[in-house]
């Protein structure tokens, strides 16, 4: 049963955080796509007193991309438009891909990126990509703004680095350096469902399209918060990236992944599941940046 | 759900136990407690704010003692109920104490935490990180007061 | 040959037919009967459920083979 | 050219465009003036005590109209199994003691959904938790919590079956295995939760509307729960959104709808939520098997051993039947001269364990058919040629036990060796895995103790020709309506458009046992065509009379034409006859009547149907996780009624067995079923599903109408088989636990890794 | 307190007071008596409540009725034009494309979404647009031959 609460509907975000700002020490809560909140309120396990909508804001829904910038993602753009905008073939499609294993169509419809990345979810599909691409996320609140590094906004199981009175406003991915390719997969039984583990990978190389110059490796529902594994990045920067090396890279990887064990899988299991995804999105990763 | 473990602390098996047992100690380190009384010699009552996420929870929760055995060996048996009607909990913990060197004390616990009601069936995966995150904390910050306290 | 059940009667033509009976019948009376021979009836069922061949009921079919057997 | 003008041909289902057009009203869907809203408090513990139980706060909320607990019942105990008075063991409303998470404690009626949830919290219930037991090994020690007063050690039942002589025939095996399995637990999903809309008159009467298998069952046990007669009560079943065996029991829905309006006669309407749905109603009885197995050289099966333990939750419900037919179908499709099962019910604090299409026997053919792959391997044997050694053929003897007339089973195996052969050599890491079974037609032996027929249909011809069709049967999805109307129309000679049909309304429809054990061709449809006949023999009497004919001719009604069988363009209009014959019978309508129940056609069934599934996996050797390719399934049902509808049986058939090998368990902790929740209970989606092909094999039913048997329920027991023996033939791994997860398929791997080493 | 909603609905205009805290598929339901559109999960697993929000398919059981506010919604009731069934009515009667009926509404809305994006989708694609659908009863497979044969044009709505 969805409790009784007051519903605020701003139409623009001056007005959105004028209203956060008013409500920031009220029990409020903010709906986007409400994909994930109304579930939770209809369980009677999240009863606001204040509900603001921010739904409506179109001047936050929106996909700009240009060379020097980068692509740039309003907050409450669908995901159906991001898997959609043909702005992805320009070095971003990865992000396309995922949007295209996020849910069901329905919800991909409705439910906006901004949202789901503030529902902080490990097994959320969206952050390890963005983590990888080295993405940018705009904060606002009603007296400044502030830029988070997307692998810093996510704190804890569905916690994250929003103050009260902020706003997730906008998403900034910069243009992929040449010879970069980055892959996501997650794995799962059932198609579209939720992640039982996965992993976004992001390789830049050298001139001599072999030698790693750079990597980004993020797992999701691997740890409390999507992660970067940095030792199984150490072990390819700098050198020549081959099968081998990947395996090895997925070995360290998930040395560094804390999951749980649940009703989908084990701990154990996930952790086996972390090397062979490091290892087969790594080596996906490196065949897209040899023909970037 | 059950979570376990052990640890050792410099300080007498003594000075251990009559920590455990004051009130004040739980609630300087279950994160998120608000309030624990002592009702009579056997029995606490408390209070707990939890968040997950956008989720958050008041327990009020009685603890009882049905098993002591000063100053090696504690069972407590809990049950608490969500304000709202979000759900109860209940849990089983035994504490053992054993003195293993000069003023070292081992101590070992397992605790099975079950949760029902809507709180439980949001999300197993959810609950049960909480809770082993929970516990982890709790276990940490014990250890840390002892040792400032005791150590 | 017959095999008259000490709990309730009922005839059966071998020793084991008889204990199937009566661990499968497993009420208070045939339990009882079972007990007043030294056997634990949960552990004859288990071994029943478990293990192939019967050794449940071949346990209790050896002391039914001598006191439960009427010669026609 | 088929020798029928409606049977055999693809029509559109009866209740088509009202489904298509969102128009079909479901009990999900209905409102009553006055109506109000019904909600159950369930318990949170899985056993215990109820000490006290204090509803005054509820009630003082405004808008709450009524209350209802324990207090309020007869305090009678309630089953299905009705003949065996110890086996009615749940009370619906607990009023000592609960015996599982979501047993019912109270229920409460108010004007709108969120009032009666909001009430439910002010309900204050005091249990003294007890002990609880969750295993059913550890349920029937001397250790366990007693469950049921009065039954120790928790059995709630045993069941034997037993022919020719095991423990010899042991002697004469060249080959001897012996393996344990392990079945989980599964979930109907429906998509209609159950509910039901309750109202009592002020005379006493009582109308429930609700989403049932069997209208017939919910009037009888309903009756009986309140103390009314029978003839009191009049149980309408719309449209229902599935049943799947979950549906034909009394449920707390129903029970408490009905309670709360005889206490304030206002309609009451209850829908219970997934949540309830998934936690609170009945589902696949898990089963712990124990398995031995005997053969010669050449591959013919001497002898099995069965011993099989379930897990039986907390009431007797359906599960003495699974335990039953688990027991038989261990035995199917083969002829085993030697055969011995024992089967235990163990009472535990968990839900109750029943009735789901397969209803014991996806579990003994998952268990049968990977044994007998493994002993095919062991004795190299080729597993389609071991299975056409032992297979049924017609006209075979269970001894003791059934009599088998149609079988196709060995063209079955014919037509699925030759899809073998097509698909020709694999890529590496793919497998097929092959897996038989059979299944029956509707239920002999009569557990519910009906003194009326299983089954019974009136016919009753309107002046305009149109055919008013009423039967007690209940469309559930399955395509009840559809079947039965084309059934009537064959039988009459009439269009499929000419008839209208009434069905599962307790109040116009004759008593029927409903919905399940797939039934409903077989047994209804007999009913249906024999009712047919008797009005169209009442028209045929008309119509010879005035086409004046002076010798005994056989006369037959085909399309709208009465006829002579020999000389067909001899004739009269059938709907002309229909005029002159109301008129010359006083403007007395033509009623016809029949009735089937099975005679002498053993213990099970009166007809069994046949087929063999080959199930192709891919495997992913790093992690274990497999994909469902490919499933075709060669299938013999008799003559086939309604083409489409059996296609439709068969590829959900698929899903939700494919769904039971692959994917769909309910794991606990404590009792508590920890994937309550579609997004948590994971099912086989569109992308899922493999593709699948259907070889129909022909065969014809001497029992059946127009020589039809079942196709609905039988199809669910071959496919968790199947995956299994192709999941071992892509990765050389043998997985004897259901479901077969991509974990475990990957810890067998690793397992075996470590060996080869 | 209850707030203004103005939608419009299978292309009629509609101007109701709801209190905010109603979801779409409730005032569809309980409001207007639109019962077509059903709820199988409350939780958007299972697609039983999907109708057409502004042209795309949502689910709407987890949408407040409010935020669709100025939008036009079209549910199952929507898709006939009186007596005359839409092709994908057609479809799915002539392919069987289901049998308890409950998801029916649903299946069709996420249809009519597939096809308004994509006259021609191939079979992968028409898997992917039903996904978010759970069907217990088919199987999909018959479903996907009905949307098959919709976009190979067998079934074309009458002008």
């Amino acid at each position: 049963m969805i409790k009784d609460f007051e519903y605020l509907a701003p139409k623009t975000l001056k007005d959105a955080l004028t209203l956060l700002d008013k409500y920031k020490d009220e029990d409020h809560k903010v709906i986007a796509g409400g994909q994930s909140l109304l579930v939770l309120m209809r369980q009677g396990l999240v009863a606001p007193q204040y509900l603001i909508d921010i739904k409506g804001i179109s001047e936050l829904s929106y996909i700009k991309s240009d060379a020097k910038e980068g692509l740039k993602i309003g907050a409450l753009t669908t995901h159906r438009a991001v898997e959609k905008s043909p702005v992805m073939k320009n070095g971003y499609s990865v992000l396309s891909e995922m949007e295209k294993r996020l849910a069901s169509v329905q919800t991909r419809n409705w439910g906006t990126i901004g949202g789901n990345i503030c529902h902080g979810d490990p097994a959320g599909d969206p952050a390890p990509v963005l983590i990888a691409l080295n993405a940018t996320l705009k904060v606002a609140g009603l007296k400044a703004e502030r830029t988070v590094p997307a692998e810093d906004f996510t704190l804890d199981y569905f916690e994250t680095a929003l103050e009260p009175g902020e706003l997730l406003v906008e998403i900034q991915v910069p243009s992929p350096r040449p010879r970069t390719g980055t892959a996501y997969s997650k794995f799962n039984i059932i198609e579209s469902d939720m992640a039982t583990v996965s992993a976004a990978v992001s390789v830049t190389l050298k001139s001599d399209n072999k030698t790693c110059d750079d990597v980004r490796i993020v797992l999701g529902a691997a740890a409390p918060t999507p992660r970067r594994a940095k030792k199984a990045e150490a072990v390819l920067r700098g050198k020549e990236v081959t099968d081998s090396l990947l395996k090895e890279a997925g070995n360290v990887a998930s040395t560094e992944a804390e999951p749980l064990s649940d009703i989908a899988a084990s701990a154990e299991y996930r952790q086996e599941l972390v090397k062979v995804m490091v290892a087969r999105i790594g080596r996906e990763a490196l065949a897209r940046a040899k023909k970037a | 759900m059950l979570l376990e473990g052990k640890f050792t602390l410099k300080a007498p098996i003594k000075e251990v136990w009559d920590f455990l047992l004051q009130p004040g100690t739980l609630v300087s380190c279950i994160p998120g407690a608000e309030r624990m009384e002592a009702v009579d010699d056997k029995t606490w009552e408390g209070t707990i704010k939890q968040k997950v996420g956008p989720i958050s929870v008041k327990l009020n929760f009685t603890q009882s003692f049905t098993e002591a055995d000063p100053p090696k060996h504690l069972k407590a048996v809990g049950r608490g109920s969500a304000a709202g009607g979000a759900g109860t909990f209940s849990q089983e913990t035994t504490v053992d104490l054993s003195e293993i060197g000069q003023g070292e004390t081992e101590v070992s616990y397992t605790s099975n935490v079950s949760l029902v009601g809507r709180l439980a069936t949001f999300g197993e995966r959810i609950m049960r990180a909480k809770v082993k995150s929970v516990g982890e904390e709790f276990t940490s910050n014990l250890q840390k007061k002892l040792k400032e306290q005791l150590g | 040959m017959s095999y008259h059940c000490p709990a309730c009667n009922k005839v059966s033509h071998s020793s084991l037919d008889l204990a199937r009976h009566m661990i499968g019948r497993g009420d208070k009376v045939h339990r009882d009967w079972i007990y007043s021979k030294g056997f634990k009836y949960s552990e004859l069922l288990r071994l029943q459920i478990q293990s192939f061949g019967g050794e449940g009921f071949k346990a209790l079919s050896d002391v039914l083979e001598a006191e439960t057997k009427v010669e026609d | 050219m088929s020798k029928y003008s409606v049977i055999g041909t693809r029509v559109h289902r009866v209740d088509g465009v009202e489904k298509v057009t969102g128009t079909a009203k479901y009990t999900f869907d209905m409102v009553l003036p006055n109506m109000l809203y019904g909600k159950i408090l369930r318990s949170p513990h899985p056993h215990a005590k109820i000490l006290s139980i204090d509803t005054s706060k509820a009630e003082k909320l405004i808008g709450v109209k009524a209350v209802v607990t324990g207090k309020d019942t007869i305090g009678k105990k309630q089953g299905i199994w009705r003949r065996f008075p110890e086996l009615c063991d749940e009370e619906i409303l607990c009023r000592e003691k609960v015996r599982y998470i979501g047993d019912a404690v109270a229920a409460v009626a108010a004007i709108d959904e969120d009032t009666a949830e909001e009430a439910l919290d002010l309900i204050e219930v005091d249990y003294e938790p007890l002990p609880a037991v969750f295993n059913p090994m550890e349920a029937i020690t001397e250790e366990a919590p007693q469950i049921h007063e009065g039954v120790e050690l928790n059995i709630n039942i045993n069941r034997h079956l037993e022919w020719g002589n095991v423990d010899d025939a042991w002697k004469d095996c060249d080959h001897i295995i012996e393996e344990q399995y392990v079945c989980s637990s599964q979930a109907h999903v429906c998509m209609e939760t159950h509910d039901a809309l309750a109202s009592f008159d002020h005379n006493g009467k009582l109308t429930i509307w609700t989403s049932t298998q069997a209208a017939y069952y919910i009037q009888v046990l309903a009756a009986d729960m309140l103390g009314i007669r029978e003839g009191d009560v009049r149980c309408i079943n719309p449209y229902t959104g599935g049943g799947f065996g979950s549906k034909f029991e009394l449920d707390s829905a129903q029970f408490c709808a009905a309670l709360l309006s005889q206490k304030i006669r206002r309609p009451v309407k209850i829908v219970l939520n997934r949540e309830e749905e998934f936690t609170a109603t009945k589902r696949r009885t898990p089963m712990y098997y124990f398995v031995k197995l005997g053969a010669k050289k050449d591959g013919t099966m001497l002898a099995k051993e069965v011993r099989v333990i379930t897990e039986g939750g907390a009431y007797t419900a359906m599960g003495a039947t699974a335990l039953y037919l688990t027991g038989f179908f261990s035995s199917f499709p083969y002829k085993y001269p030697n055969y011995r099962y024992d089967g235990y019910r163990a009472y535990t604090n968990t839900a109750p364990t029943s009735a789901m299409r397969g209803f014991g026997a996806p579990q003994s053919t998952f268990v049968g058919e990977s044994m007998i792959d493994n002993l095919a391997e062991d004795l190299g044997i080729d597993p389609i040629e071991i299975r056409r050694k032992n297979g049924m053929t017609p006209n075979y003897v269970v001894p003791g036990q059934a009599w088998i007339q149609s079988c196709g089973l060995h063209e079955c195996l014919d037509a699925i060796e030759k899809h073998v052969k097509e698909r020709g050599k694999l890529p590496p890491n793919r497998g097929i895995g092959v897996s038989a079974y059979g299944f029956m037609s509707g239920g002999i032996f009569n557990w519910f103790d009906t003194p009326y027929a299983f089954s019974s249909a009136i016919v009753r011809i309107n002046i305009d020709g149109k055919v008013d069709l009423f039967t007690g049967a209940n469309e559930i999805g399955q395509g009840s309506n559809t079947t039965l109307s084309m059934i009537c129309a064959e039988a009459l000679g009439v269009k499929l458009d000419d008839i209208r049909i009434h069905s599962a309304d307790t109040g116009i429809c004759p008593p029927d046992l409903g919905a399940w054990g797939s039934r409903e061709t077989l047994m209804n449809g007999n009913a249906v065509k024999r009712a047919a006949e008797d009005a169209k023999n009442q028209l045929i009497e008309f119509a010879a009379a005035k086409m004046g004919i002076n010798i005994v001719y056989d006369m037959d009604i085909k399309d709208g034409w009465i006829h002579l069988v020999d000389r067909p363009e001899r004739g009269v209009s059938y709907y002309d006859i229909v005029k002159d014959a109301i008129r010359g019978k006083d403007g007395e309508a033509i009623i016809g009547r029949g009735h089937y129940t099975p005679h002498r056609k053993g213990m099970i069934s009166p007809a069994y149907s046949f087929g063999v599934q080959a199930a192709e996996v891919e495997v992913d050797p790093e992690t274990g996780r497999y994909k469902l390719v490919n499933v075709t399934t060669a299938h013999e049902s008799g003559t086939v009624i309604n083409p489409v509808g059996i296609e439709g049986q068969l590829e959900g058939a698929i899903m939700m067995a494919g769904g039971y090998g692959f994917c769909e368990d309910q794991p606990m902790d404590e009792g508590k079923i920890l994937n309550p929740s579609i997004a948590d209970y994971k099912l086989i989606r569109a992308l899922d599903m493999p593709e699948t092909e259907i070889l129909e094999i022909d065969t014809y039913e001497p029992e059946g109408p127009f020589g039809a048997k079942e196709a609905g329920e039988g199809l669910t027991n071959p496919t968790a088989g199947a995956i299994g023996n192709a999941v071992y033939k892509a990765a050389g791994v043998r997985i004897r636990h259901l479901p077969i997860t991509p974990e475990k398929v990957f810890r067998a791997l690793e397992a075996k890794k470590k060996q080869e080493k | 307190m209850k707030h203004e909603l103005k939608f419009t609905l299978n292309g009629q205009p509609y101007e109701i007071y709801i209190k905010p805290k109603t979801l779409l598929v409730e005032v569809l339901r309980d409001e207007l008596g639109f019962t077509g559109t059903k709820r199988g999960c409350s939780s958007s697993s299972c697609g039983a409540c999907t109708v057409m929000l502004n042209g795309a398919s949502v689910k709407s059981c987890s949408i407040l009725a409010l935020q669709a506010n100025g939008a036009e919604v079209v549910t199952v009731e929507g898709l006939a034009k009186g007596a005359e069934l839409h092709p994908l009515q057609k479809a799915f009667l002539d392919h069987g494309a289901f049998q308890c009926g409950f998801c029916t509404a649903g299946m069709l809305m996420s249809a009519r979404g597939l096809f308004e994006e994509n006259a021609t989708p191939d079979v992968m694609t028409i898997k992917e647009a039903i996904d978010g659908n759970i069907c217990r009863c088919t199987g999909y497979n018959s479903i996907v031959r009905a949307l098959t044969a919709v976009s190979k044009g067998e079934y074309k709505e009458e002008s």
